[in-house]
């Protein structure tokens, strides 16, 4: 497992993923970047910060407020010799980029009988709890793993978001990166050497035995915070990020399941026709004869995020609401 | 708390031109003090979340909405403050739905970019840029359908001449004749990149190509922005179809009350220009004083009535209670 | 149940969506549709046939292929007195209008504190097996399904379409209206009078003891196929169908898979991250301590739908498909 | 089965005006038999689905492929077959395509409305309207940016101005000076409702709003057309930008080879004076005998093999046979 190398050095999530994409505009002049505020700027999160001036603004593009425009722009690029990052500045804008990502990106290798490839990585975020309010809160990565074509990818940590990301740009696949902007600061140990991470890989990134918590983006760290309260409760939990919702790793999250009989799926979209639907499902066939108790789903509330602080707060899954559940089913 | 100023309908009919423009004063203040409490309480770290204000743009949405009757349609966006107060809210509710009370326009549900309001026609502020094109041309279709005679206001910033779905609308709307004004306020900025960067040709060709009358003003003069509005609004009313309103202007402060060191995309001196000699309050209190309308005391006065009614809206909302967690999944649905 | 009420008269499946909305255009005056070629053409499926001669050019309107825009339009007449019906002639170009419906429609009720309404119904298709390749052949009403604020209806028969759509109509919620359009020429019983079938009350289409298929749209009918041809082999299929995937009757479904410990759940979507994922994670929490063998799953293959027949045929269950699974799973 | 005339670049090096003109005429007649085969396949019941055809627009197609170089970019439509065949590819593979076998462009699994040839540069067809707008528009960044010299051509049907899209990235073509040429065909149909009851304004100015080079040619006129493209191909690659391009045109059948009774629509009176008077080979056919540089029995001989080319195709494509249905679940992922 990775992690275990000898942490070098610590970066945030964001400078994780601005190092994974210095790395690779210098690896192959194909890449660039474009979206709003992604030059000078460097996003409103900063995240891009430096880019500019080191590549160029030919290759760290400043658009339009058109999503749909660039996106299709991207795909077209990609199709024609370009390695295109686009950027998304918040993941309730993919609604108007849909038809471009699924209708174009996700069939052109299909339709074309092979054809022709559209080697793209979308950047966007996920996740509510910053006061934004309804349109500026969702985690859409439910919509975007439906679609055969697309790879959709939710790293939790530093270390996750580098790896995948240098992954995402050397994919030939429309690939979409859902980063969640509440982890930008979080810090995690990152080594300085060029690595990649495969897709379709589930992390378990804490061992357990009596339950597992499958858990995406920024969940993961909801579900270790859950595991060291359970742990002073005697309860060990196992947490596996699968780090792509498509490919999904079914055997990773499953055999842990086998092992600790119990399972709780944590995500931070809705749950209701959900990742954690299709997790839990599967799931529950894989592991149908060694569960102990029903598959349990953590999502988000089924409602648009509310803007007031105590209402938002209530709607996301929390390390408490987490340790109840699983002392309520480990109790049986 | 709302004041009759804050009602046009009341007002205009009596109204001399002198009361007019006293008026539209006492709306460009109240909008400019509204945005500096919503900056000391982000400061005061009392305002969850950000804000985007409109310091610098009053003239825009005082203006227009001093040329609609109470019932006719606005939709506004994430700078949406000056719409929704220029159209007759209140400050009291606004600012409790900044602060995600349950005594706010949206039940603290909404926050500063979904203030609505139906009783004053406000069909709501929108996050999404350019995401309420479709609805005000939607009021407009809804009126000549009904023979209400509401005319829709659609305010945008430039950046939203970037969203395929304004010319989609806009084409729409001059198809069918509908009656909806396009009132872009070019402010020069997509947050932090010159609209010379994202704006191929003109922006009145944008209107021009669909056969749409349009027309660009100084959107720092609320005389010229009123009688220009004015002019297009009772056109539509009357069915002549819809709009395009260029009105040039400037935010004073950054795209959000978070963004303080700016020079990377403008310049300190291009702000004070701005606010020095083209400060739409500052304009039209000189115009009024030479007019004879008022002096300055008069003026003063009027402020400081203002800072007393905002103020006091301030304190109601951080006063105010937030709702209580069971009304988190409530409407949901209708 | 009322499919049980003499049957006066068979009408085709688009024949009771037509007098559906003509009856609701009838009673009352804010109903109007609009779509591309509603009016003289009366849709390429010819479902609207008439309307714009009875109800005028007024009320039945064409427009240009903006889907977004008028989707908008649709959005902002709706909250301002009109009940729009919305006519996105295939289900792929849903693609198009996700910003409205998901960013404005859901959510204007419930960013507004209650205040907005938005009555509108978005009718549109879905299905394949049609010969009209990747871009013409989605169902994708698992996305909207996954979104708070939206209610999502499939009907199967020409009765629930007639009923369910005036239900639609009188909503003050936004609707999206799923037809499937290889069904439009299937007969059933309607009545005459004036009726509504409620959302979120599934119908058992068939009564059975030894396996549940919970189906939609038209893969109800791929159920009752199935279910006749096990019954000849012993085996007693119970078909129910939810009707609306939001809001969703766990109940029924719920209690008809205890009863016969075993359940298939058939939906013509992908079943990755899609409707399937929803109702099995439902059943396997409902039913835990009742079932046999883990729930089925059965949708599209994970593919972009392909042009060619024999491919574009096995992407999609079959009668013969969900026969094997059933006795596959009733053998144990 | 490729033959020089269906390759541009080839020919072109050499070619005299003549020649240039002479192999116009025989592609015009490809396209125009191709899509009378696919109509017999559709009444034989041979054909799965439905097919969109070209007929009557064959010199908007030919005149610009004509003026492109073969690694040069084009972006089609569901109406895609004659863009196909003017860009080279051969009809063998695209009537197995067609009828979904192996052999076809895109075996089997794209059909009619998703033809696509990289050999050719055929970015594809698309089933979504105003779908390959940003397709198009990438090609050309992609060719910036890597100084290939390459030229996009983005075709579309007038429906194609109500998706906002074409907005977007025409926006974009004119500010970072892409080399794409928006073509639209005005063939006075958005399936069945006339153009002018979906547009506002005037089709020119869409483009003009962005800045745009833009002309409005007679799509009837080969030679017209391709000079046109000619000259805004060329201004293209030497990096001065996009252009847009309104071609006037005509369908001859249908929208689709299923819809037969049209009268609901438009007047036969109105297909009978295109076909009669403003039909694309037989005026060119015309300038070709009063140049001198054909007799109509030199036109009918490459007519005749052409027809010999195209049902050789036809046969070709029955007897092939279906992709293995082990092929279903390849090519989702590169
Ligand atoms: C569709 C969409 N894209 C991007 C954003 C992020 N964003 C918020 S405001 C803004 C700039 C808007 O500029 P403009 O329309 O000129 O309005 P201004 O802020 O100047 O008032 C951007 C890009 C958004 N909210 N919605
Ligand atoms: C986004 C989208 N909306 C609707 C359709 C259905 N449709 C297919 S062709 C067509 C008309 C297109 O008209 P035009 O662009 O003028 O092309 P033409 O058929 O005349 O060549 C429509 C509405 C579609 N394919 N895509
Ligand atoms: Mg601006
Ligand atoms: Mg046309």
């Amino acid at each position: 497992m990775p992690e275990t190398a000898t942490p070098e050095r610590e970066l945030t999530f964001a400078q994780a993923v601005r190092e994974a994409l210095a790395e690779e505009l210098r690896r192959d002049e194909c890449v660039c970047i474009f979206g709003e505020d992604v030059a000078e700027a460097g996003t409103p999160f900063k995240v891009l910060s430096g880019l500019v001036e080191e590549f160029g603004s030919d290759r760290v593009i400043d658009t339009p407020i058109s999503e749909a425009g660039f996106t299709g722009i991207g795909v077209g690029a990609a199709m024609t010799g370009l390695r295109p990052v686009v950027d998304i500045m918040f993941g309730d804008f993919l609604t108007l980029t849909m038809d471009q990502m699924v209708n174009q990106a996700a069939k052109a290798h299909y339709m074309s009988g092979g054809h022709w490839k559209v080697p793209m990585v979308m950047r966007t975020t996920l996740g509510a709890t910053r006061r934004s309010a309804a349109q500026h809160s969702q985690s859409l990565h439910a919509w975007f793993s439906h679609v055969p074509g697309l790879k959709v990818v939710l790293p939790s940590t530093p270390y996750d978001a580098k790896g995948l990301l240098k992954t995402a740009v050397r994919d030939d696949n429309p690939v979409v990166f859902f980063e969640d902007k509440m982890m930008y600061k979080l810090k995690g140990p990152v080594p300085q050497e060029d690595y990649t991470i495969p897709f379709g890989v589930a992390d378990v990134k804490r061992a357990g035995s009596d339950i597992t918590l499958v858990a995406t983006s920024s969940m993961v760290q909801v579900a270790l915070g859950a595991a060291v309260l359970l742990e002073k409760e005697g309860i060990s939990a196992e947490v596996v990020d699968p780090r792509t919702t498509w490919p999904l790793d079914e055997k990773t999250i499953v055999d842990s399941v086998k092992k600790t009989s119990r399972a709780i799926v944590l995500d931070e979209g809705y749950g209701r026709y959900g990742a954690t639907a299709e997790i839990a499902a599967v799931i529950a066939e894989g592991a149908f004869y060694d569960l102990d108790a029903p598959v349990k789903r953590m999502g988000a509330m089924h409602v648009p995020i509310p803007f007031s602080p105590p209402l938002e707060d209530v709607t996301v899954p929390t390390d408490e609401g987490v340790v109840a559940a699983a002392r309520e089913m480990c109790r049986k | 708390m709302t004041t009759a100023a804050s009602n046009p309908e009341i007002g205009r009919e009596s109204s001399t031109e002198k009361e007019k423009w006293l008026r539209a004063y006492r709306q460009m203040v109240r909008i400019r003090l509204f945005e500096e409490q919503v900056n000391e309480l982000y400061t005061r770290a009392l305002m969850p979340g950000l804000a985007h204000l409109y310091s610098g743009q009053e003239a825009v949405a005082v203006g227009i909405c001093e040329a609609l009757r109470r019932d006719d349609y606005i939709t506004s966006t994430h700078r949406g403050h000056g719409h929704c107060l220029a159209k007759g809210a209140s400050p009291d509710r606004m600012f409790a739905e900044l602060l995600g009370k349950e005594a706010g326009y949206c039940r603290g549900k909404g926050g500063s970019m979904h203030i609505a309001d139906p009783a004053t026609g406000n069909l709501g502020a929108n996050a999404i840029v350019g995401g309420s094109v479709g609805i005000a041309t939607g009021a407009a279709f809804a009126s000549k359908r009904l023979k209400n005679g509401r005319v829709a206001i659609c305010f945008f910033g430039e950046g939203a001449l970037g969203q395929g779905s304004l010319y989609e609308v806009m084409n729409l709307a001059e198809l069918w004749k509908l009656p909806v004004i396009y009132v872009c306020e070019n402010n020069l900025y997509n947050e932090y990149t010159h609209f010379s960067e994202t704006t191929a040709g003109t922006i009145l060709g944008r209107a021009l190509a669909f056969g749409m009358e349009a027309v660009a003003i100084d959107g720092q003069d609320v005389r010229r922005v009123h009688d220009v509005a004015a002019r297009l609004v009772e056109r539509a009313r009357a069915g002549n179809g819809p709009a395009f309103l260029q009105a040039d202007t400037y935010r004073y402060s950054g795209h959000h009350v978070g963004d303080i060191n700016r020079e990377y995309y403008r310049s300190r001196q291009e702000e004070q220009f701005w606010k020095k000699e083209r400060d739409p309050i500052q304009l039209h209190a000189n115009w009024l004083i030479a007019q004879g309308h008022a002096d300055s005391a008069a003026l003063e006065k009027m402020t400081v009535e203002a800072r007393t009614e905002i103020e006091g809206a301030v304190k109601f909302a951080v006063a105010a209670p937030y709702p209580s967690v069971d009304h988190v999944d409530e409407d949901v649905y209708a």
